[in-house]
């Protein structure tokens, strides 16, 4: 092989510029050839989170998004879910900043009568083994735990405040405020979702 | 040394973190189950061979004022690449690891075998010590995982081996991390010795 | 094909101009520091024990890249290889030396040095030392507390519980010095390895006259000069009642050992002679014999948490 | 309030037995064994030889230095040889040893019982003469008299403190003295007044010597300028650090003598010796010591000559009990173990202890539980526990940064340390190495 | 001269303090909040503690035997401070395989991993209940009654703490004042009979111990009486800023485990500092820590970690606070 | 009270090294004694605001400009290495005695991913640059706490005699981990 190249100025210059070169080429490959996947991947994900909160539809609820802005950096999004243009649920992605380590991000799915259908974490900071639990504990199906699940529950009927503090919900043992923040997150989703109800219905009816 | 020993000596002599103590922030940030672990340290042996083979093969027509810069940018290449590779195809993965993944491009490992071993040695067995040491990383992390998963949620790869509830919370977290990498390494050096 | 195209550009403007900045800030704020210094450390073992005198390794090669003549100066870890590796480094010719190993020159144990006090203190023999003359009569002799021991880094060292006196582990010795360093008595020596390990020192440092020293221990060279006179090569010389052989003058021709009336000269190594030596205490061979004897309860027990600590 | 030093201190049991027992004279010995280096500072140089007849008093060696001090007969007869004996340690010593015969006395020496009062001499005759007779301090360190007394030039003293405290357990030799010999230690102080030419002399006496402190204050009223000071009952009050700060409330800087805050400190048996040195003009060559402990027969304080062999003076006071393990020259607290009793008395002897198994063997030594009492007791303000620590790790950097030659070796540290932690020998360890490194320096 | 002397440097006699002594008598010290304890919880209280306790023996002289392969130490009283200080953290209801993983936290990784008694950086008791108050949030938080003796063990009734109540219920929007009305009174909380942990119930039995160990010198003033201050002057301050957010002196300094923590366990000598002048700062540390954490804080409870973090202190304090040197000027 | 938050929360609560797991490798390499972390935390300190005030500007003005974010690895590492480096020739040159204290530590920071991590989590808070500088200055400060606090029980530990096995890595990495357990008690401030 040929010997070391000296650390002149122009060895240094060219060698560097043909490596960023390179890797520029590289990278924008790269970035080019996974820019396809990547937005497939993450598309999938959040129809995927909406398959899971509402009941089967065959519209694309992605196109049909429209967007509530709660303050001045965070925005509410609502999916209508449709069976063959009949509305049959509405997935809408909330969030609150109550949580025990800021934002807990959820897709919650309402019926259109505002029943909860299903819910999703997308997004947390809690705790693990604390509050990360949320993602399972609010629809557990066993009937002794019943109070813990919103699952079919109306936040317009039932009181969506955790029991410690008078509500009808059990929170997370040892994971109040988690929950508290839970509850908020979905009373906030269900607030606007009610609140543009009509003028949805009207929209798309 | 014969290409066999360039191979394996990364996975338990000179095991870059109980032994070499390389790369220590991935290894006690990820490693909160044993799949993360797995994930981060594949990942990481993907960019230890890829940059371990280029570098041998460019490191002489590099000037030593800008051998770092120029290693770095090689690496970083890698990083960045998988970092597409795996939000694309592992998504969950990708956003369970989070900051760790860019963060590989300054993980000792990587670059002290790039300095250390590529850049002095021919290509085949700068690949074979890539794959060995991140092999020996890739163990070490998913041994770590399943420790600290089973001590702290009863499961290993997800799989349920006792209730939770007798689950050690603090193994998830942040002093869990130290401590049973701590106590780790005190069983290997043990072993070692007898 | 824009982003890719936006990519390279941008790469390569930054990595072009911190090449462009950092050759300019380089030439600029130059600071010489010699390469050779790189070189050198690479090259010693990186033990830093200190066994050279200096604080660590990377000091000890800025020491040896500094010094006009580096022939004094010693690695004992790496020993003679190590330095000729430094020597051919920085140009200068090493000449080898000879090996050396740590010896101890008190032979003694608790039977032929009878106690005369319980020592009641911290185990240490330089606190020991400084306080009385220890608890034999030999106030020159080894005081059995296992400081060397202590120092020595590379585990060549141990008290032999029976004897009471510490033994060098030749294959694990490096010369490094520090046990010399440690003794406040200074009973070791380093001395040279001698072919096959062959070695022959006066294992004694008491410089009492013959009569006393004789009392307080069995086997103390006694100053009688017999040896000195039966040594052909003149390696042996008497001073303050006390001889001492030359390891360079002396060719291990044994007389020396047989004509001692005490037999405080050691010899390490040997094939057993062929014809009995007359009437020679058996003191002479390879390792002191000594029968196990009760030692006084508290400084033996410490002596030997020392020494399992050490093992 | 009695008056105190603040920092530090420990209560340890007082057991002086021997406090009622009046001072016994001890008869004199068959041969004296006379070390040439029985001070602090370079040994004196033997100017007589085999075979030469000295009486009592007869100057036998000499200072050979500004720090030493002459050595005087304290036997008439003849001087049998001169040789390297064991002493206290164990270390063979040279030594001038006397073959007692009679009692004959050089004629220079006054030996009537007459007080003398009226100070005769000049300053600087006083401490040449105290120089003459070898005096050292009696108060254990036996550094020689004179040095001290002639102050470095610039300094100024304006006040004598005389150490009285006898603090150290079991030891009543000097409280017997007060007793005994009050008035002429009060010349003696009036002399070292006149010496370092202060007006003002104070006497440190610790409570649990009341009679004492009675008598004194009494006796005191008859002479100008000396104060008595009881003091609270603490150990290791005689500390000269610690007696200055008790009674006028100045504290020596670190590495600074006395001097440095205008005192001089002086044990009140040397006192005694300067008057018997100034008005008698006796050399040091007799003293008085205590021999004490729980198992011996009759603990009491005797006169003995310098070179009594310690088994003679043991023999006086009831034998050696069956239960010593532990033969101590000085106090328990900064006494000398001996290795034998077969070595003569010095200058330094204040007293003789024998102490039992019980009484004094070491304990199993724990790790530190760093409970902070060695902090709290060390009269230094040191922190005993690192030092041992750093001496044992041979961190000499940080020793030295950490105030290890401040250490007056005290062993309050060891006595309080309930992990029986040897932390004195290792500081005493460290201390050397530190000196030595200080030294290398200079 | 026959018998062989003893030589030894000085000082040649002890005074007779021992490693036991001092640690028997702080067991001595803790024995009538023990015995409250067990008054007012019962059975459920006498099983954690004896588990505790066996559990901190067990491990310590296992350890050491088989692991360390040292002479074990088990009698020189220290495993019994630590167990009963653990067991004195511990709600009374707390099932009996978490307390015994508590002890092996507490002996196996707060001491016995520095080698045992002496060295190690951290109070081993709190080592352990801290490990457990992360691990088992929910067991280690739900306190049974205070209801005088009784033989229920694991199905007590359950009550929240005094902090606990204000904790929940400022978080819940109520007024201080109200909450206040809810605690029971101050005299209750310094006799006993508040839910908590065990050894944290009545603050007299406490002080006794406290009053005890200063008598018998055993610990100085100076860290209790620092953390005590501390708090009070801290929370008086806050409470005086507002006094329907933040609960005042009284309050916070019979609540909790602030005595338990400030007589008991700050005064660990291994892990608080040498000199008076550290152990002031060391104890105004831990003071101001523990308001901190209760009143901003996520736990209720602040003290075992305003201790934990205060020991992580101690050999930066040590080194900058000497005591005070002979003749060193004052300042 | 919106920095006073950031503050206490990157140095207490969400402590770089205790809890975010950030540039442990220094924290365990160069903490033996207390002297050295305090170089060190300078250095860091020092080098982290630059660097983030550095990449600040290099994300805004040329990555998002130009709507290549995904160079960001790369590029904010080069910037980073290539900053080292010069405040390392620059020091050497200019303050020698500064060097020492500091300089010697700098090769080390490259490589520590607390640097790029901080660089790249002020990117993703989307922080103004005045609070992207506070941030930055406080995880600098709670690394540096972390940091000589671990020193100090470190300089302790090697006063004592620790077992076999756990002399060394093991032991510091435990003490790490009840230093971290302690910090834990900061939770829920902010
Ligand atoms: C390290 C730590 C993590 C915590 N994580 C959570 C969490 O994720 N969610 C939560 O609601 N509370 C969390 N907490 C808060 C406590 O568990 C808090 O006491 C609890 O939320 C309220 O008490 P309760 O649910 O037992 O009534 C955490 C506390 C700590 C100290
Ligand atoms: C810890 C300690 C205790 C001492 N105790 C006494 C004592 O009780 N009586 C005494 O005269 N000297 C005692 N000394 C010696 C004094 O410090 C000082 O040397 C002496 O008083 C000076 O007088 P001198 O030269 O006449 O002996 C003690 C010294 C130390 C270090
Ligand atoms: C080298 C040396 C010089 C001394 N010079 C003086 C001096 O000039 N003036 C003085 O009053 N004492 C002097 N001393 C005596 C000490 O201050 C002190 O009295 C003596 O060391 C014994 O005191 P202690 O027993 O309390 O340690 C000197 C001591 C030494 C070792
Ligand atoms: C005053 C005092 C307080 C103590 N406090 C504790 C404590 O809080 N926790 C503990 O585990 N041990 C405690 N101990 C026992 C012992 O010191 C402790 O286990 C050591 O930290 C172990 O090295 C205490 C001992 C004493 C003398
Ligand atoms: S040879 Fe070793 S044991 Fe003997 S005195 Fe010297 S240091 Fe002590
Ligand atoms: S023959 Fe033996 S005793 Fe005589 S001088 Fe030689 S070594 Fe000493
Ligand atoms: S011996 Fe020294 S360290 Fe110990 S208490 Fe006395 S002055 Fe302090
Ligand atoms: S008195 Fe003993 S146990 Fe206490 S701190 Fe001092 S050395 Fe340690
Ligand atoms: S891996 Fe984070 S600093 Fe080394």
């Amino acid at each position: 092989m040929a010997g070391k190249k000296e650390s002149t100025f122009i060895n240094m210059v060219l060698v560097l510029f043909i490596i960023t070169l390179i890797s520029g080429v590289a990278l924008g490959g790269f970035y080019e050839l996974t820019k396809e996947p990547i937005a497939a991947a993450k598309l999938a994900k959040k129809l995927n989170a909406i398959k899971e909160v509402v009941p089967e539809f065959n519209n694309n609820p992605s196109d049909e998004v429209y967007k509530v802005g709660i303050n001045a950096t965070d925005t509410l999004e609502f999916y209508p879910a449709k069976m063959d243009n009949k509305l049959v649920g509405t997935a809408v992605k909330t969030f609150t900043n109550k949580g025990f380590a800021g934002y807990i991000w959820v897709m919650v799915g309402f019926l259109p009568d505002g029943t909860i259908n299903n819910y999703s974490i997308l997004d947390h900071k809690e705790t693990p083994g604390l509050g990360s639990k949320m993602g399972a504990w609010f629809k557990q199906t066993d009937p002794a735990k019943e109070k813990s699940s919103v699952i079919n529950k109306n936040p317009g009927k039932t009181k969506f405040i955790v029991s410690k503090d008078g509500g009808d919900i059990d929170a997370i043992t040892a994971a109040t405020i988690s929950s508290r923040a839970f509850m908020d997150a979905i009373q906030t989703g269900y607030n606007e979702y009610i609140k543009n109800k009509t003028k949805e219905d009207i929209s798309h009816e | 040394m014969n290409n066999l020993q360039t191979f394996t000596k990364g996975l338990i002599k000179e095991n870059p973190i109980f032994v070499l103590l390389l790369g220590m922030c991935p290894t006690l940030g990820v490693t909160s189950s044993a799949i993360n672990g797995l994930g981060m340290g594949l990942a990481t042996c993907f960019v230890l061979i890829m940059s371990n083979m280029v570098i041998s093969m460019v490191s002489n027509q590099i000037p030593d004022k800008v051998k770092i810069p120029s290693f770095i940018v090689i690496i970083a290449t890698f990083v960045t690449v998988i970092s597409f590779l795996m939000e694309a195809y592992t998504p969950a993965l990708h956003a369970q690891l989070g900051v760790f993944i860019p963060l590989i491009v300054v993980n000792c490992i990587v670059l002290g075998r790039a300095e250390a071993f590529a850049s002095k040695n021919k290509v085949i067995p700068s690949i074979l010590d890539g794959a060995g040491m991140g092999l020996g990383f890739s163990i070490a992390l998913t041994l770590l995982g399943s420790v600290r998963e089973l001590l702290g949620s009863g499961k290993v790869f997800g799989i349920t081996l006792f209730n939770d509830t007798y689950g050690m919370l603090i193994f998830v977290l942040a002093p869990g991390a130290f401590i049973a990498l701590g106590y780790l390494i005190a069983i290997i050096n043990r072993i070692k010795k007898a | 094909m824009d982003t890719i195209v936006i990519t390279i550009i941008a790469l390569c403007a930054i990595g072009v101009a911190s090449a462009i900045i950092l050759y300019f800030v380089a030439q600029k704020f130059k600071v010489y520091e010699d390469p050779r210094i790189d070189e050198v450390e690479e090259v010693l073992p990186a033990a830093n024990c200190g066994g050279c005198g200096y604080p660590g390794c990377r000091s000890f090669a800025e020491a040896l890249v500094k010094a006009d003549d580096i022939s004094s100066m010693n690695c004992p870890v790496g020993g003679a290889p190590v330095m000729a590796k430094v020597g051919s480094i920085l140009g200068h010719e090493i000449k080898a030396s000879d090996p050396t190993v740590a010896v101890v020159r008190c032979n003694g144990t608790c039977d032929n040095r009878p106690k005369t006090n319980t020592y009641d203190g911290a185990a240490s023999c330089t606190i020991a030392a400084s306080l009385y003359s220890g608890d034999t009569g030999c106030q020159y002799g080894c005081l059995g507390l296992g400081e060397c021991v202590d120092a020595c880094k590379f585990d060549a060292m141990y008290m032999d519980k029976e004897t009471g006196l510490p033994v060098v582990i030749e294959d694990k010795c490096v010369s490094c010095g520090a046990c010399v360093e440690a003794c406040p008595n200074n009973i070791l020596e380093l001395r040279k390895k001698g072919p096959k390990s062959r070695r022959i020192f006066v294992s004694c440092v008491n410089k009492d006259k013959g009569g006393i020293a004789r009392k307080a221990c069995s086997t103390a060279c006694i100053g009688c000069g017999k040896c000195v006179k039966e040594c052909p090569f003149g390696a042996i010389t008497l001073e303050n009642n006390l001889a001492y052989i030359d390891y360079n003058k002396c060719k291990l021709c044994r007389k020396c050992v047989i004509v001692c009336p005490t037999g405080a000269i050691q010899e390490l190594n040997f094939p057993p002679r062929k014809e009995k030596p007359v009437d020679k205490p058996a003191a002479a061979t390879a390792k002191p014999v000594a029968k196990p004897v009760a030692k006084t309860a508290v400084s033996s027990e410490n002596k030997e948490n020392e020494t399992t600590d050490n093992k | 309030m009695l008056k105190t030093f603040s920092i530090g201190g420990i209560h340890p049991e007082g057991n002086k037995l021997s406090a009622k027992s009046a001072i016994q004279e001890l008869p004199i010995p068959k041969i004296a064994t006379i070390p040439i280096a029985q001070h602090i500072g370079a040994p004196a140089k033997a100017i007589v030889k085999k075979g030469d007849e000295v009486k009592v008093g007869q100057l036998i060696a000499k200072a050979s230095g500004f720090v030493s001090a002459n050595i005087h007969s304290s036997v008439s007869g003849t001087v049998f040889k001169i040789d390297d004996v064991m002493d206290a340690t164990g270390f063979r010593r040279t030594a001038i040893i006397i073959k007692v015969d009679g009692d004959e006395w050089l004629e220079t020496i006054d030996r009537s019982k007459d007080l003398v009062t009226e100070i005769t001499q000049t300053k600087e005759e006083i401490i040449k003469n105290i120089g003459e007779a070898g005096i050292v301090g009696l108060g254990g360190a036996t550094f020689p008299a004179h040095v001290k007394l002639s102050l470095p030039p610039g300094k100024v003293a304006d006040v004598l403190i005389i150490n009285a405290v006898e603090c150290e357990p079991y030891l009543t030799s000097d409280h017997r003295v007060m007793l005994e010999k009050a008035d002429e230690i009060m010349v003696g102080i009036q002399i070292l007044m006149k010496a370092i030419d202060v007006k003002r002399a104070i006497i440190g006496i610790e409570s649990n010597k009341p009679d004492a402190i009675a008598h004194m204050t009494q006796i005191s009223s008859k002479y100008p300028g000396i104060e008595i000071c009881p003091l609270k009952t603490q150990y290791p009050q005689g500390g000269e650090k610690q007696l200055i700060a008790a009674t006028i409330k100045r504290e020596i800087p670190s590495g600074a003598l006395p001097i440095e805050v205008g005192a001089v400190v002086q044990n009140v048996g040397s006192a005694f010796a300067v008057y018997e040195a100034i008005q008698k003009n006796k050399p040091l060559f007799e003293r008085v010591a205590t021999v004490t402990g729980k198992s011996l027969k009759n603990p009491s304080n005797w006169k003995f000559r310098v070179g009594t062999p310690v088994n003679d003076i043991i023999e006086a006071s009831g034998g050696l009990p069956e239960d010593t393990a532990k033969i101590i020259a000085g106090g328990p607290m900064m006494g000398k173990a001996l290795v034998s009793v077969d070595v003569p008395l010095t200058k330094g002897s204040s007293g003789l202890l024998l102490l039992a198994e019980e009484e004094t063997a070491r304990k199993d030594i724990k790790a530190c539980i760093r409970c902070g009492k060695c902090v709290s007791v060390c009269p230094m303000g040191l922190e005993p526990y690192l030092l041992m620590v750093l001496a044992e790790k041979k961190n000499y950097e940080r020793l030295e940064s950490d105030s290890v030659m401040d250490c007056i070796e005290c062993g309050s540290c060891s006595f309080t340390c309930p992990a029986n932690r040897p932390l004195l020998d290792y500081i005493r360890l460290g201390k050397g190495k530190v000196g030595q490194i200080l030294r290398a320096r200079k | 001269m026959n018998t062989k002397v003893l030589v030894a440097p000085s000082p040649h006699i002890h005074s007779g303090d021992s490693i036991q002594k001092n640690m028997y008598g702080v067991v001595f010290a803790m024995l009538p909040a023990l015995l409250l304890s067990f008054y007012y919880f019962g059975l459920g209280s006498i099983i954690v503690t004896l588990t505790a306790v066996a559990s901190c023996y067990f491990f310590e002289f296992s350890i050491q035997k088989y692991l360390l392969k040292v002479e074990p130490t088990i009698n020189d009283g220290s495993a019994l401070i630590t167990g009963i200080l653990l067991a004195f953290n511990m709600p009374a209801n707390l099932p009996i395989w978490i307390i015994i993983i508590g002890a092996l936290v507490a002996i196996g990784i707060g001491k016995m991993t520095y080698g045992g008694l002496g060295n190690n950086l951290f109070n081993p008791a709190l080592v352990g209940r801290v490990f457990l108050l992360i691990s088992f949030p929910v067991q280690m938080t739900s306190w049974p009654k205070a209801l005088g003796f009784n033989t229920s063990y694991i199905d007590a009734e359950t009550a929240a703490t005094p902090l606990a109540i204000i904790k929940e219920g400022l978080n819940k929007g109520d007024s201080l004042t109200d909450l206040m009305a809810q605690l029971p009174s101050k005299m209750d909380m310094f006799l006993g009979s508040t839910g908590g942990s065990l050894g944290e119930v009545a603050g007299a039995a406490l002080v006794l111990g406290l009053i005890y160990m200063l008598v018998k010198k055993i610990i100085s003033w100076h860290i209790p009486v620092a953390i005590i201050a501390t708090v009070a002057i801290f929370s008086g301050i806050l409470n005086m800023a507002n006094p329907e957010a933040y609960a005042g002196p009284a309050f916070h300094i019979l609540s909790g485990g602030l005595l338990l923590g400030a007589i008991f366990m700050a005064t660990d000598y291994v892990t608080s500092p040498m000199s008076n002048k550290g152990k002031l700062i060391y104890g105004i540390g831990i003071g101001l820590l523990t308001v901190v954490i209760r009143v901003f804080g996520a736990y209720p409870e602040g003290v075992s970690f305003a201790i934990l973090i205060m020991n992580a202190f101690v050999p930066l304090i040590n080194i900058s606070s000497k005591p005070k040197r002979f003749g060193e000027k004052r300042k | 009270m919106e920095y006073i938050l950031i503050v206490i929360s990157a140095i207490f609560v969400n402590n770089v090294v205790l809890a975010q797991f950030l540039g442990i490798c220094p924290f365990l390499g160069v903490s033996k004694k207390i002297s050295t972390a305090v170089g060190m935390s300078g250095a860091v300190t020092f080098v982290m605001i630059l660097a983030t005030i550095v990449t600040y500007l290099i994300q805004k003005y040329i990555l998002v400009a130009f709507g290549i974010e995904f160079m960001q690895t790369i590029t904010f590492i080069l910037v980073i290495a290539a900053l080292v480096q010069l405040v390392e020739i620059i020091l050497k040159k200019v303050s020698p005695a500064l060097f020492q204290a500091l300089g010697v530590f700098l090769p080390l920071i490259t490589t520590n991913c607390a640097i790029l991590g901080v660089a790249i989590m002020t990117i993703q808070k989307d922080y103004t640059l005045l609070k992207a500088v506070v941030f930055s200055g406080s995880t600098a400060i709670g690394f540096g706490l972390a940091l000589v606090l671990f020193a100090g029980l470190r300089e302790q530990l090697d006063l004592v005699e620790l077992p076999k096995g756990i002399k060394g890595t093991p032991a510091a990495l435990i003490t790490a981990g009840l230093l971290a357990m302690a910090f834990m008690g900061f939770s829920g401030i902010v």
